[in-house]
């Protein structure tokens, strides 16, 4: 079954409270030498069938306007995966 | 009671109780919200509150701990997942699966419950509700195990009722460890009623295998006060069901007869 | 240091001739001009940051400040009696007695809301409790007024559920019970969602801290999140300190909140106030630093001296004009003398809030910054802060104003054709009720928490917000927020009067004194003589009304600007009422309670034909004529009779009529437990002349509907006659009727109303409109 | 400033409310041919030197004992992104 991966992120200029929870905490439990963390979303849109043109289409519009809020969030990647 | 609004960490009671002996420790983690409702509610069910901050391992002694709801460090990440690692858990961890002797009751409500399954002290883990949003309401629960130190002064099956405030409180186990516990009636609170959140079995609260360790997701320290509480039939915000979890531990601890 | 040209103080007097992006920051020719007449040369980029942010509407209040005056100018003696901190600080403080004082405050965050509902609410919340914290107390509750457009209409879709979810995400994590606010629907409110909030916070007497930086040598800190670029979108022309490259600048249009780390914040500060460790403290809000520096250093009686380049950032391509303006949220301003900075940083320390020391108090009377070294801002603080723009701007009343007025609701078409027959008039019950308007909120309510802090004697449905301040004495505080835009609109001077009539009323009606009024006034364009006309009513009634029922305003927010292409909100003056309790278990709640089966109910007040602007009218489509006339006497004598009332323990249960009149609050009080009830407006009508619809849906002021034992209705009526007031029984609670019975003059029989069907109709209506919320991602899910 | 990525996914066999959630709107919103829908988690942990063995050996250790909760969710994958 494929799967269109869709990855969102938090605006580069926009604070990621949950990034910076993690990277505080990190240190604590002996993970040094990461200066910083974000947190973002990965989706995996299942597909019945093949992935046409179109759906991945539909899936990079998802992505732009429902699966990220725009005002703060960017769409790294569409992608295809099979059979993940 | 104080009369001062006390700071976190500053439950000052006075230790004329006879029961006073039962000395209750309560977990603040930065973003800890419950802890001075849960050390009224230790107090008005006659035991000591004692604070206990999260980046000190010590217990000062304590011989109950509650981990007290709220958003620890924000929730972000998992609820209680970054508490988890805060150094009074380890000495919690090893004291309540001490293998000798009697280990330390434990109790953890709402996120102290979430804090205890990402340390693996209580089995399963809570998602997202399956609404998706937070809720708050009076909540019923029906008490199904009333073997642990927090619960034994409850009649069997009997129905209380609670708030319940969350957004990730939907219970969810893996079939086999499902099973183990309902045969073990390791389930101690389950919900009566429409699903509140989608939970496996509609479980509200388990219990560890030797039944020190108990999590429940609604809050009985807000059930402990009448004025304060939930709806019950005798008026508005009367309902102070919560208080016999309180009463129980402080009892079982001072040798009393449940 | 920095990829930018720092335009110094001394570049600034070497290159008179620079042009300066004044325009695009907002500033207006005259407005630059003084500030080129402060100075005595061209200010620098940073100084031009501080002076167009501190300048602005939002922070000077220039076009409401000549009105908002009269708050402090019709005040007696009597009313200051309890007012320890008045308007003009963070927020005012009220004597509570025994050592106790409350803070209170209402403040709006509506644009952002619309941009972002989420992130705008969240940060709404965050904002107004920073404010609580900076007097030096302890916040125990918040509250919010909110309102969006049509409930149908797609931008209500996106925005309710956002900002919602926003105040419940935001609020529930500083532990703080939300216990009440108000939900209203109109199209007005399309594309300009009104989205205020109230905090309240407790301290004891000496726990006072206000915001000015006093003793030569202190030191000032800046602590709490790090600085980035938040809410400098529109000053991007300043990403480039030398304006000639147009470098292009990435700054975040809207504000994310950090709830845990305001939460970790209150503590902190609480752990400061109470060591005893901070000389004065300045929450950052808006204009962020230039704010809290101008302000402290004004308010002081000295001068300010900081380092700039010790701030510390989250995004180090900030220039030094940036990081004046950035409005990055949960961090605070404060003046630790010298020997109590060690014991400063060690309570920072233990709750991991990140500080760095700016620098300190002077005696120089200037607010000097500097820049590596360099100084980049040498000015007047007063300049800034206090002395900036000040508008008298144009008003006049509406051409259409007179118009509207005559057209009354029974006049119109609207007004033929009404339910008079016991049939009609009950489908009208259960149509009113599920009006949005009227619905249950509690989709709405259950998102946010009532119960932490375990100090919560009364909270939403209720008609106040009850919170226990110490648990000793049960000494205690009641709130509520109130306004009805389409009476304002009617009649702003009148609906201002109305609004706090009702919040006064609501009060009153839990069983509490009240004590002190906030207020949010949120209006159109102030460039628009006619919203001007609107905003200048609204404040001159306001402070009559105040005046009259002896309550102070202690503070508020005023927000312009709320219109869309042309067309402005209603005025919308949101009023909060503050009222003490010396004891809180004593609070009446507005249901009739389980146990309560056969105890009477009594009507307090006068009805009349009070159609115009009513929620009926609504419903119908018509805005017009007089709102419902308002009788400040009036509501004090009742208030006084529901005070005594739950003093006495004479009533179980009572509500105000507003909304919907009498048949609402019948409703209402049923619904609330699931107790029915059995009632007549025959002797209503015969009394008050009315026609049974009038009795039913009229919205007449100064009336509350109240339950209680047989055995106290000697007391009870005895009390209401020896002050004049009218009380009318209108019938008994029937707890096992599961209905609402109600006969009149009716041609056929009498109507009843299952609780059950009612129920299940009134609290569907919320959830049947919206579906589930996901951060981030919001959907809708149909059926 | 290299970036090491480590995604997060809930367990096939755990339900997923928000996944869920946004596969009933996609058809409403016009998005139709997904049959389901995943939410996980992305994170991406900034590095301010160069990444060693040791850093990503450590990463993994942070992926499987904090980043994500054995009882529900798998790390689908922890990667090295140059200049992201
Ligand atoms: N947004 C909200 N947040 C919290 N409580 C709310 C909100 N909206 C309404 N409420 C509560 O619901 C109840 C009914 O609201 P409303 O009809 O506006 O009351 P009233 O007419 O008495 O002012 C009140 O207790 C009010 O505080
Ligand atoms: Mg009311």
């Amino acid at each position: 079954m494929p799967t269109i991966v869709v990855e969102v992120m938090p605006k580069p200029e926009i604070l990621d409270p949950q990034g910076k929870a993690i990277a505080n905490a990190l240190p604590h439990l002996g993970f040094t030498g990461f200066s910083s963390v974000r947190q973002g979303k990965r989706f995996e849109l299942n597909i019945d069938g093949e992935v046409t043109d179109e759906l991945l289409e539909s899936a990079r519009t998802a992505a732009a306007e429902m699966l990220s809020n725009p005002v703060i969030e960017d769409v790294v990647s569409v992608t295809v995966a099979e059979g993940l | 009671m104080t009369a001062e609004t006390p700071l976190i960490g500053d439950h000052t009671v006075p230790e004329t109780s006879p029961l006073a002996g039962a000395r209750i420790g309560i977990v603040t983690f930065p973003g800890t919200l419950d802890d001075r409702d849960a050390a009224r509610a230790v107090r008005l069910g006659g035991g000591t509150p004692v604070p206990l901050w999260h980046a000190n391992d010590a217990l000062h002694g304590v011989d109950a701990v509650i981990l007290p709801g709220g958003f620890s460090y924000g929730d972000y990440l998992r609820a209680g997942a970054i508490a988890r690692f805060a150094p009074v858990m380890n000495t919690i961890v090893a004291e309540a699966g001490a293998a000798a002797g009697s280990p330390l009751p434990v109790l953890g409500i709402c996120n102290g419950f979430q804090i205890l399954t990402e340390a693996h002290l209580l089995p399963g883990s809570m998602i997202k509700n399956d609404h998706l949003k937070f809720t708050c309401r009076d909540q019923v629960l029906r008490v199904e195990n009333t073997e642990t130190a927090w619960t034994s002064q409850f009649t069997q099956d009997e129905l209380i009722t609670v708030p319940m405030k969350n957004q990730d409180g939907q219970y969810v186990v893996d079939d086999a460890t499902l099973h183990a516990l309902e045969d073990q009636g390791r389930v101690v609170f389950r919900y009566v009623g429409a699903s509140p959140n989608g939970s496996k079995n509609d479980i509200a609260g388990v219990a560890n295998e030797r039944g020190n360790v108990v999590g429940l997701m609604p809050h009985p320290e807000h059930a402990v006060e009448a004025g304060y509480g939930p709806d019950d039939a005798t008026g508005l915000r009367e309902g102070t069901d919560g208080l016999t979890i309180f009463t129980s531990v402080v009892s079982s601890l001072t040798g009393g007869n449940a | 240091m920095s990829d930018f040209n720092i335009d110094t103080v001394e570049n600034a007097g070497d290159t008179p001739e620079t042009e300066l992006p004044w325009a695009e920051l907002g500033l207006k020719q005259d407005e630059y001009d003084r500030i080129l007449d402060i100075l005595g040369r061209r200010p620098t980029a940073a100084e031009l940051a501080m002076y167009s942010v501190m300048w602005s509407e939002h922070c000077s209040y220039k076009s409401s400040k000549v009105h908002l005056r009269q708050f402090g100018d019709k005040v007696t003696e009597e009313m200051k009696k309890d007012l320890m901190v008045g308007i003009g600080e963070n927020a005012g403080v009220t004597d509570l007695g025994e050592g106790w004082a409350v803070t209170f405050k209402i403040e709006s965050h509506n644009h952002p809301s619309y941009v972002e509902p989420y992130q705008g609410a969240a940060t709404g919340i965050g904002g107004i409790v920073r404010d609580i914290i900076s007097m030096g107390a302890r916040p125990v509750a918040v509250m919010d007024p909110l309102r969006f457009g049509d409930i149908d209409h797609p931008d209500t879709q996106r925005v309710l559920p956002g900002v919602v979810a926003g105040i419940g995400g935001y609020g529930n994590s500083l532990g703080l019970p939300n216990i009440g606010g108000e939900v209203v629907f109109d199209s007005v409110y399309q594309q300009n969602p009104l989205v205020n909030a109230l905090a309240v916070g407790v301290l004891k007497h000496g726990d006072l801290r206000l915001a000015n930086a006093s003793g030569v040598g202190n030191k000032v800190v800046l602590f709490g999140a790090r600085t980035g670029g938040d809410g400098i979108g529109g000053a991007s022309v300043l990403a480039s300190e030398s304006f000639d490259d147009t470098k292009p600048s990435k700054r975040p249009a809207v504000q994310v909140g950090d709830p845990f780390a305001e939460k970790v914040l209150i503590e902190c500060c609480l752990e400061l106030f109470h060591n005893n460790l901070v000389e004065g403290i300045q929450d950052l809000g808006a204009a962020g630093i230039s704010c809290a520096t101008s302000e402290l250093a004004s308010n002081g009686e000295g001068g300010m001296h900081v380092e700039l380049t010790d701030v510390l950032l989250r995004d180090h391509t900030l220039t030094p004009g940036e990081i004046l303006m950035s409005e990055s949220q949960e961090r605070m301003m404060a003046v630790v003398t010298p020997e109590n900075a060690e014991a400063f940083e060690a309570v920072l320390a233990r709750w991991g809030v990140e500080f760095s020391w700016l620098g300190e108090v002077t005696d120089t009377g200037r607010l000097i910054i500097d820049w590596d070294g360099e100084t980049i801002v040498d000015v007047d603080p007063r300049t800034v802060a206090h002395d900036g723009p000040v508008y008298e701007r144009p008003y006049h009343r509406p051409a259409w104003q007179d118009e509207l007025q005559a057209d009354t609701f029974r006049s119109a078409e609207a007004g033929q054709g009404l339910p008079a027959s016991a049939e009609e008039l009950g489908e009208a019950v259960l149509d009113l009720m599920t009006s949005p308007n009227m619905a249950d909120k509690s989709w709405i309510t259950d998102q946010f928490d009532r119960f932490v802090g375990g100090n919560t004697a009364l909270s939403q449905p209720d008609d106040s917000g009850v919170i226990r301040v110490d648990e000793a004495t049960g000494l205690g505080v009641g709130l509520a927020t109130d306004c009805n835009d389409r009476y304002a609109y009617l009649d702003p001077y009148a609906g201002a009067q109305l609004a706090l009539a009702e919040a006064y009323r609501n009060v009153a009606t839990a069983g509490a004194v009240p004590l002190a009024v906030s207020d949010c006034l949120n209006f159109g364009s102030p460039e628009d003589p006619e919203v001007m006309w609107q905003f200048a009513e609204a404040v001159r009634g306001l402070a009559d009304a105040c005046m009259e029922l002896g309550i102070p305003v202690t503070g508020g927010n005023v927000s312009l600007y709320n219109q869309t292409a042309g067309r402005a909100i209603h005025p919308t003056p949101v009023v909060g009422v503050l009222g003490k309790f010396d004891d809180v278990s004593r609070r009446t709640p507005s249901g009739f309670q389980r146990w309560a089966d056969g105890q009477a109910i009594y009507l307090l007040g006068t009805t009349r034909d009070e159609l115009n602007g009513s929620e009926f009218a609504r419903q119908r489509g018509h805005l017009g004529g007089l709102p419902p006339a308002v009788d400040l006497n009036v509501e004090k004598t009742l208030g006084e009779i529901l005070i005594n009332a739950s003093r006495d323990g004479m009533i179980d249960a009572a509500h105000d009529l507003s909304e919907g009149g009498l048949a609402a609050a019948l409703a209402e009080m049923s619904l609330r437990f699931g107790v029915g009830s059995r009632t007549s407006v025959h002797e209503l009508c015969e009394r008050d002349e009315l026609d049974p619809f009038t009795a039913l849906f009229s919205e007449s002021q100064g009336r509350v509907l109240v339950s209680l034992p047989r055995s106290e209705e000697l007391r009870f009526t005895d009390m209401t006659t020896a002050r004049g007031f009218p009380a009318l029984r209108l019938g008994v609670v029937d707890a096992e009727s599961g209905g609402i019975e109600v006969a009149g003059p009716f041609p056929d029989g009498s109507f009843g109303i299952g609780l059950d069907e009612l129920k299940e109709a009134w609290s569907s209506v919320i959830p049947s409109k919206f579906g589930q919320v996901n951060a981030g991602v919001t959907t809708t899910t149909t059926d």
